[in-house]
C-alpha cells in the first residue's frame, strides 16, 4: 500500500498542519477572546502606554516607601496574625467538615436528583459569590460584632469554594470502582465511603490547605468590618502611610503564606 | 461665611492659551499649566447620614463651569486618593478632616473650601448610651473604671480621635480607664450598644440615624449624653501642584455653589452640604492638635 | 438457580440489548459467554445484577423475579452475587486489604463500615481469600503497586470475600497477557470447583473459553445463538455466533 | 478456609511515629490555641435575621427608589465584568512564564518562582489597587491591574501545580529526538496543560468578578463603591437589589464557564 | 555503524547495569536485544542515545566515541537516532500529524517550529510517514483517540520523520495484543528492509525475535550472553539468557 499512498501524499504539495476544524474553532476563540479584550480594553480605558507611564511610580512606591521595611514593627503584628491564623484556621476547618457532605450532593454522579442537585449548587453560587466584606457587613448585622462573625464569612466563603472544587473532582473521578463497589450490595454511603473518599483526598486536602491560605489573606479585609486581625493594623498604617510598618505586615504575611504552601506541597507530594 | 462666586459666563468663556493641546476637547484657561480633565476624587464620609454613589450632577454642572471635563469616582477610603493626588492622577479630593491632614503631610495637597452642614461649619461627635444607662454624662464616663467603649476605629475623627482627646483631657487614662471595642463602623458602635456589648459609644452627630430602618426606635433605646467640641467640618482640596489659576478657579466654582439653589441641593443629597466655606489650613490645626496626642500610639 | 425467562433489554437510545433470551443456569455451573463485541455479553452479565435493568421478561434467581425488587431487597439479592470486571475497578489509593474488605460492606452495618471496623471473621476471610489467589503477601500494598495481573486476582479475592454463590466476570481476562489470563482462568475455575459457586464469564478468546468452560453460551445481536457444553462446540457453531468461519486471530485472542 | 493467615502489617518504622507524633502535638497545639485565644462568645444581635433578609431580597421589588437604579447597577456590575475579564486575560497570560518557572520538573530555580508567587499573594489586593491608583488614576484601570497582577499570585500557583502532573515520560521522546529546551515546553507540555490552565483562568474570572468589589474601595471602579457604601448606611434594599445583581451574573458566568471547561478537559 | 567498547554502566545507587558490554552493530542490521525484566535491556538501548549515560568505556557512533561529546554534539547525535517507546510516549491532546512532525524538531529552528512553520518537505515528510504505517488517514485525529497499535504506529512515523540512521526501540509491542504486535513487528521489518535504517528492538517475547531478528542479542544481568543470528539460537542459548529450561509461557510472551 505505502508505494502508491507515498506518490499520492508527495504530489499532494498543500498540506495544513492543522486540520481545517481545528484552525476554524482555534480562529474564533481567539477572535472571541481577543475581542472581548478589547471591548474591556475600551471600557476601562486600559491602555497598555498608561502603565508605563505609570512604572517609575510603582517602583517608586517599592524603592522609597516599601523599602526598607520597619522590621520593629513585628512586635505589633505578630498577635494580629496569631488573630488571622486562628480565625482562619477555625472557619478552615468548619467549611472543611461541611463542604464534604455538600459537595456530594453537588456532584452530578453521586446526586442522581437533578432537582436536588441543582438546587445544591445554585446555593453553592450564591454563598461564593456574595463578595466578603458584604458577607462580613452581614454577618455583622445578623450576629454582633466579633470573631465570630468574621469566622462566619470566612466559612461561607470558602465553604462555597470548596464545595465547589471537590465536587468537581468527585465528578471527575474514576467511576468503574464506585460500580464494582456498588455490585457489593454496599449503600451509598458505603460506597462514597470506600469508592470515592480514597479517590478524593489528596485533592481534598490540598484544596483544603488552599481555602487555609486564602482564608488568610481574606481576613486582611474583614478588618474594615472591625473582624479584628492582621486587616485592622494594614489599615491603620496605610491611612497613616506608614509604608514601613505596612511593608512589615506584607513581610509577615509573606512568611506565613510561605510556610502554608510549604506544608500543602508536602502534602500533596505524600498523598498523590 | 459664604465667598463671592464668579458667574457661569465668567468661566466658560473661551481663553485663548498658546499650549492648548491637541487631545483638549475644549480650550484650557491658564498659562501656567495645561489641564484637559480634571479628575476628582469623592470619599462619602462616615460621619455623613446619608450618601448618593453618584456624583453625576456634581460631574456635570462642574465640567459646564469648569469648561474641561469632569470625572468624578466614588471611594471608601482616602489612602488611594491621597496617593493619586500626590502623584498627580487625581486633581480634586473629598477628605475628612483627619484624611486632609494626613493628606497635606503625604501628598502636600492644599485645602480650599469646607462643607456647611446645618449652618454650620464644624460637626460634633456624641457619647451615647443606652437609655436605661447609669450614665448621664461625660463626667460619668471618667468617673466609672472599666467601661466598655465601642468606636469605629482608631483613626475615626469622631468616633474616636476628639473623644478620646477629650477624655483624656478630663483625666481618663486612655490605656487603662476603658476596655476598647474597636467595631469597624460608628453603625456597628451604635449596633454594640443595642446588643448590648458595650456601654457606651461616640460616633458623629448622629449616627443613630443611620440604624432608624433597623431600629425604628433607636432613638428611644439609646441616649446622648455628651458632646465634643466642635470639629471642622471636611474639606476640598486640590493636588498641591496645581497652578494657582485652576485652584483659584475651583474654588470660585464651588463657592458659586452658594448662590446657586439647584447645586446646593445636589450637593446636600451627594454629601448633605448645605453650604460651602472657604478654608484655610490652619482651620484644621485643631484636628492636628488632637491628632498629635495619639500619633506615637498609633504608629507603633 | 437463575433464569431468564423472555428478557428483554432496551437501551434508552433505543438500542436493543438483548433480545428475548430464555436460559436456565444452574447452581455450580461454570459457563463462559462468548460473543463478538457489542453482542450483549455485558449486557446480558450486567442484567443478572441489574447493574444495567432488563426492560420487559423475569429474571428468576432463586425463585423470586429480581426485576421486581425494591431497592432494598434488590441489595441483598446483589450480595450474593460478586462481580469481577476487566478493568479491576479497584480503588487505588486503597490498601490491598481494605479493597478486598470491600467485599463485605454488604453484611457490614453502615456506621461500622464508615468507621473502618470490620468484624474479625471478615478480616479472616479477606486474607484468607488473598491467599486463595496466591498474592497474602501484597495485603498491605497500595492497589496500584500491583501488576494487572495481581489487580485482577485482588478483585477475584473481593467477589469471593462477598462469600456469594453466584460470580459474574465480564472480561476479566481483557487486559491481561496471555499466561497471566490463564493464572487468572484457573483461579476462577478452582473456586467454582471448590466452593461449588456458580461463575459467568464472559470472553472473546474462543480457545480459552473451550479450555475452561462447561458450558458455553454464545451471543449474537443480544441473542443467544448456541447454549451446549464446550464439547458440542464445532465450525458450524463459531459461524452462528461470529457469522463467519473461525479465524487464526479469534484464537490468539484478538478482537 | 478456617485457618487464619498470618500475616504481619508492615511495621512503622519508629521515625515514622515520631513523625506522625510531632504532627499530631502541632495541630493539637494550633487547635488549642485558636480555640483558647479567639473570642467565640456568640452574642447574637437583636435583629432578627427574617426582618434583614426580607429587607435585602425582598423589599427591594417594591421600592421605586431601588428599582430606579437597577439600570445603574446593572451599569456598574458590567464595568465589573470588564475590569474583571480585562485583568484576569492579563494576569492568566503572564502566570505562564511564572508557573512555568516555579514547577519543580521543569525549571531549575523553582524555589525563585515559588517566592515570587507567594510574595504577590501575600500582597493585599487593596495595597495593589492603591499603588495603581497612584500610578494610573483612579477608575476602571487600576482595577484591572490590582486584579491582573494578583491573579498571577494564584494563577501562577495552580499553573505550576499542573505543569508538575504532566506525564514526564512523553518529555524523554524530545530529549532523544534532539530537540531544544523551548521546542519541549512548546511541544511536550503545552499541549498537556493547554486545557487546564485554560480551565483555571476561567475559573479565576468568576473569582476576580468577585474581589473586584473590594477594588471599588479605593476607587478602582465597578459595582464594590455603591454596594459598599450602600452597606454602610445600612440601605439592604439596595445592598439587597445588587447582590442579587451579582448573584445572576456569576451565576449565568458559572453556567456558561462550566460547560466550556467541561469541553475543555 | 555503532560500537560498544567495554561499556559498563553503574547507576547513582550502585547498581551496575552494563558490565563490560563489547559490540559492533553494523549499518543496516535489524537485532532484537532479548532478555529477563531487569537484565539491562533497556539499559542497553538507552545508552545508545544516551538517555542514560554509560560511566566506563567507549560507545563510538560513526567513529566518534560519543561518551565524549558536549551537549550541542550530543544533540546533532541524537537528531540521527530515532526511538520508540513501550508506552508510545505520544503527546495525547496534540493531533497525529502534529506528534508525528515533534520527529523534524532536532532539525528545525526553534522560532519557526514555535510558529508552526514547518518546511514543506517536512509536512510532506510526517504524511509519508503515515502513510508507511497506514495511517494517513488519522492524521487530524488527536492522538488520544487512537487505539494502541495505532499509537504505536503513530509514533513511529515520528520516529521516521527524524530520518535517522538508528532506531531504536524500547519494548514496543509490549502493551499491544498479540496480533497488533504483528503488525508493529512487521512495519518496523519492512522499513529496516526498504531504508535501510539500522533497527534494534528490545523484546520479551521470544518467539517473535525469532520471527523477525536478524540477529539475536541476549542479555543477563547486564552482561551480553549471547550474540548471533536467529538461527543460532538454540536450547542451551534459552539457559544461557533466562538461566533455565525454556518453558511455554516464554513462547506464549510473557514475562
Ligand atoms: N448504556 C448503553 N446505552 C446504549 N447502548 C448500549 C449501552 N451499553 C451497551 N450498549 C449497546 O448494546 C450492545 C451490546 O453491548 P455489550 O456491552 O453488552 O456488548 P459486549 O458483547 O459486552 O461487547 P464487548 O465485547 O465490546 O464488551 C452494543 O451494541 C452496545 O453499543
Ligand atoms: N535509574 C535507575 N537507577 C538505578 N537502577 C536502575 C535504574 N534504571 C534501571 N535500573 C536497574 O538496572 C537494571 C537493568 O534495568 P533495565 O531497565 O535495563 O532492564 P530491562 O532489561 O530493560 O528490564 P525490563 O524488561 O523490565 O524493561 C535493573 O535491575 C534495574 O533495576
Ligand atoms: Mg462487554
Ligand atoms: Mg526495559
Amino acid at each position: 500500500m505505502a508505494a502508491q499512498d507515498n506518490q499520492k501524499v508527495i504530489t499532494n504539495n498543500k498540506i495544513p498542519v492543522f486540520h481545517k476544524k481545528t484552525k476554524l474553532t482555534a480562529t474564533y476563540i481567539l477572535i472571541v477572546v481577543i475581542a472581548f479584550y478589547i471591548l474591556s480594553a475600551i471600557f476601562t480605558e486600559a491602555y497598555p502606554d498608561r502603565i508605563i507611564t505609570g512604572l517609575p511610580i510603582v517602583l517608586g512606591f517599592v524603592i522609597n516607601d516599601f523599602f526598607p521595611p520597619n522590621l520593629g514593627y513585628y512586635a505589633r503584628v505578630t498577635p494580629a496574625l496569631i488573630e488571622t491564623w486562628n480565625m482562619a484556621l477555625l472557619a478552615t476547618t468548619l467549611s472543611a467538615i461541611f463542604a464534604l457532605p455538600l459537595s456530594f450532593l453537588a456532584a452530578s454522579n453521586i446526586n442522581k436528583n437533578k432537582v436536588f442537585y441543582q438546587f445544591i449548587r445554585i446555593f453553592l453560587n450564591v454563598i461564593r459569590t456574595i463578595p466578603e466584606l458584604i458577607l462580613a457587613v452581614l454577618l455583622v448585622a445578623f450576629m454582633g460584632i466579633g470573631a465570630i462573625s468574621g469566622i462566619g464569612a470566612l466559612f461561607i466563603f470558602s465553604l462555597g469554594i470548596l464545595a465547589k472544587l471537590i465536587s468537581e473532582t468527585i465528578e471527575s473521578i474514576d467511576p468503574n470502582p464506585l460500580e464494582a463497589i456498588r455490585a457489593t450490595g454496599a449503600n451509598v454511603f458505603q460506597v462514597i465511603r470506600y469508592g470515592v473518599i480514597p479517590q478524593v483526598l489528596p485533592q481534598y486536602s490540598s484544596y483544603v490547605l488552599y481555602v487555609l491560605e486564602i482564608n488568610v489573606r481574606a481576613s486582611v479585609i474583614l478588618g474594615f468590618v472591625g473582624a479584628g486581625g492582621v486587616g485592622i493594623i494594614l489599615r491603620q498604617q496605610m491611612s497613616l502611610f506608614n509604608y514601613a510598618n505596612v511593608s512589615t505586615i506584607i513581610l509577615m504575611t509573606f512568611i506565613a503564606v510561605t510556610i502554608i504552601d510549604f506544608v500543602s506541597s508536602r502534602v500533596r507530594e505524600r498523598l498523590l | 461665611a459664604c465667598g463671592a462666586g464668579t458667574t457661569d459666563e465668567e468661566t466658560t468663556d473661551p481663553v485663548e492659551t498658546e499650549e492648548a493641546g491637541e487631545a483638549a476637547p475644549e480650550e484650557t484657561a491658564t498659562e501656567g499649566e495645561e489641564i484637559t480633565e480634571i479628575r476628582m476624587g469623592f470619599i462619602p464620609s462616615q460621619e455623613a447620614d446619608k450618601i448618593a454613589d453618584t456624583v453625576k450632577p456634581l460631574e456635570e454642572k462642574l465640567t459646564e463651569i469648569l469648561g474641561v471635563p469632569v470625572r468624578a469616582e466614588v471611594m471608601i477610603d482616602f489612602v488611594g486618593l491621597v496617593e493619586g493626588m500626590r502623584t498627580g492622577q487625581i486633581d480634586i479630593g473629598f477628605l475628612n478632616p483627619f484624611g486632609f491632614v494626613q493628606a497635606e503631610n503625604r501628598a502636600n495637597v492644599e485645602v480650599l473650601v469646607k462643607a456647611i452642614r446645618r449652618g454650620e461649619d464644624s460637626y460634633v461627635a456624641q457619647y451615647v448610651a443606652p437609655a436605661d444607662s447609669e450614665l448621664e454624662s461625660i463626667e460619668d464616663i471618667v468617673n466609672t473604671p472599666g467601661l466598655v467603649w465601642a468606636y469605629a476605629d482608631t483613626l475615626s475623627t469622631s468616633g474616636y480621635l476628639f473623644p478620646a482627646s477629650q477624655l483624656a483631657d478630663m483625666g481618663a487614662d486612655l490605656t487603662t480607664h476603658f476596655s476598647p471595642l474597636v467595631v469597624g463602623g460608628h453603625d456597628n458602635a451604635i449596633l454594640a450598644l443595642i446588643d448590648g456589648q458595650a456601654d457606651f459609644a461616640t460616633t458623629f452627630d448622629d449616627a443613630r440615624d443611620v440604624l432608624e430602618g433597623d431600629y425604628p426606635d433607636v432613638k428611644e433605646r439609646l441616649k446622648v449624653i455628651g458632646y465634643t467640641e466642635p470639629i471642622p467640618n471636611d474639606t476640598l482640596s486640590v493636588r498641591g501642584d496645581m497652578s494657582d489659576e485652576w485652584k483659584q478657579k475651583i474654588k470660585e466654582a464651588f463657592l458659586a455653589f452658594n448662590d446657586d439653589e439647584e447645586m446646593i441641593a445636589v450637593m446636600n443629597e451627594v454629601y448633605t452640604w448645605d453650604g460651602i466655606a472657604e478654608a484655610a489650613s490652619a482651620d484644621y490645626d485643631v484636628v492636628r492638635a488632637v491628632f498629635e496626642k495619639f500619633e506615637e500610639d498609633l504608629a507603633n | 438457580m437463575i433464569e431468564f425467562k423472555n428478557v428483554s433489554l432496551t437501551y434508552p437510545n433505543g438500542h436493543q440489548g438483548l433480545k428475548n433470551v430464555n436460559l436456565k443456569i444452574n447452581d455450580g455451573e461454570f459457563i463462559v459467554v462468548v460473543g463478538l463485541s457489542g453482542a450483549g455479553k455485558s449486557t446480558l452479565i450486567r442484567s443478572i445484577n441489574q447493574l444495567v435493568k432488563p426492560t420487559e421478561g423475569e429474571l428468576i434467581i432463586d425463585g423470586v423475579d429480581t426485576l421486581k425488587l425494591n431497592d432494598r431487597k434488590l441489595k441483598d439479592t446483589r450480595k450474593n452475587i460478586g462481580m469481577i470486571f476487566q478493568s479491576y475497578n479497584l480503588v487505588k489509593r486503597m490498601s490491598v486489604l481494605r479493597n478486598v474488605l470491600t467485599g463485605s460492606l454488604g453484611r457490614t452495618n453502615t456506621l461500622k463500615s464508615m468507621l473502618g471496623l470490620f468484624s474479625k471473621e471478615d478480616i479472616n476471610l479477606a486474607m484468607t481469600s488473598l491467599a486463595r489467589v496466591g498474592i497474602e503477601d501484597k495485603a498491605y500494598r497500595r492497589a496500584d503497586q500491583l501488576s494487572g495481573g495481581q489487580q485482577q486476582r485482588v478483585s477475584i479475592a473481593r467477589a469471593l470475600t462477598q462469600q456469594p454463590k453466584v460470580i459474574l466476570a465480564d472480561e476479566p481476562v481483557a487486559s491481561l497477557d496471555p499466561p497471566t489470563s490463564h493464572v487468572v482462568m484457573k483461579d476462577l475455575k478452582k473456586i467454582n470447583k471448590e466452593d461449588g459457586i456458580t461463575t459467568l464469564i464472559n470472553l472473546h478468546f474462543i480457545d480459552m473459553a473451550m479450555e475452561y468452560a462447561d458450558r458455553i453460551i454464545g451471543m449474537r445481536e443480544g441473542e443467544v445463538v448456541f447454549d451446549g457444553p464446550a464439547s458440542e462446540v464445532s465450525e458450524k457453531t463459531f459461524e452462528e455466533i461470529y457469522g463467519r468461519p473461525i479465524k487464526e486471530d479469534d484464537i490468539i485472542g484478538a478482537e | 478456609m478456617n485457618t487464619k493467615i498470618q500475616i504481619e502489617k508492615p511495621k512503622k518504622g519508629s521515625r515514622y511515629w515520631l513523625r506522625v507524633g510531632i504532627s499530631a502535638a502541632v495541630i493539637i497545639f494550633l487547635y488549642y490555641i485558636a480555640l483558647t485565644q479567639t473570642d467565640l462568645s456568640y452574642r447574637g444581635s437583636a435583629l432578627s435575621p427574617g426582618a434583614l433578609l426580607e429587607r435585602l431580597f425582598w423589599n427591594p421589588f417594591f421600592d421605586e427608589a431601588v428599582l430606579a437604579k437597577v439600570p445603574s447597577y446593572f451599569g456598574y456590575m458590567l464595568e465589573t465584568l470588564a475590569i474583571a475579564y480585562a485583568g484576569t486575560l492579563i494576569g492568566s497570560i503572564l502566570a505562564i512564564p511564572i508557573g512555568f518557572l516555579a514547577a519543580t520538573n521543569v525549571s531549575k530555580y523553582a524555589f525563585v518562582g515559588k517566592w515570587i508567587l507567594n510574595a504577590i499573594r501575600a500582597f493585599p489586593e487593596i495595597m495593589f489597587a492603591i499603588i495603581f491608583v497612584a500610578a494610573v488614576g483612579m477608575g476602571p484601570y487600576a482595577g484591572v491591574l490590582a486584579i491582573g497582577i494578583n491573579s498571577i499570585g494564584m494563577l501562577g500557583k495552580l499553573y505550576s501545580e499542573v505543569i508538575e502532573s504532566i506525564d514526564m515520560s512523553v518529555l524523554e521522546t524530545f530529549k532523544a529526538n534532539g530537540a531544544s529546551r523551548l521546542q519541549t515546553i512548546w511541544f511536550g507540555i503545552i499541549p498537556q496543560v493547554v486545557p487546564e490552565f485554560a480551565s483555571y483562568a476561567i475559573y479565576r474570572y468568576e473569582i476576580d468578578v468577585r474581589s473586584s468589589t473590594v477594588l471599588g474601595v479605593v476607587g478602582a471602579g465597578g459595582i464594590g463603591a455603591p454596594i459598599i457604601i450602600a452597606a454602610m448606611q445600612r440601605s439592604w434594599e439596595q445592598v439587597g437589589m445588587m447582590l442579587l445583581i451579582i448573584i445572576l451574573v456569576v451565576s449565568i458566568i458559572d453556567f456558561i464557564s462550566t460547560r466550556i471547561r467541561k469541553r475543555l478537559v
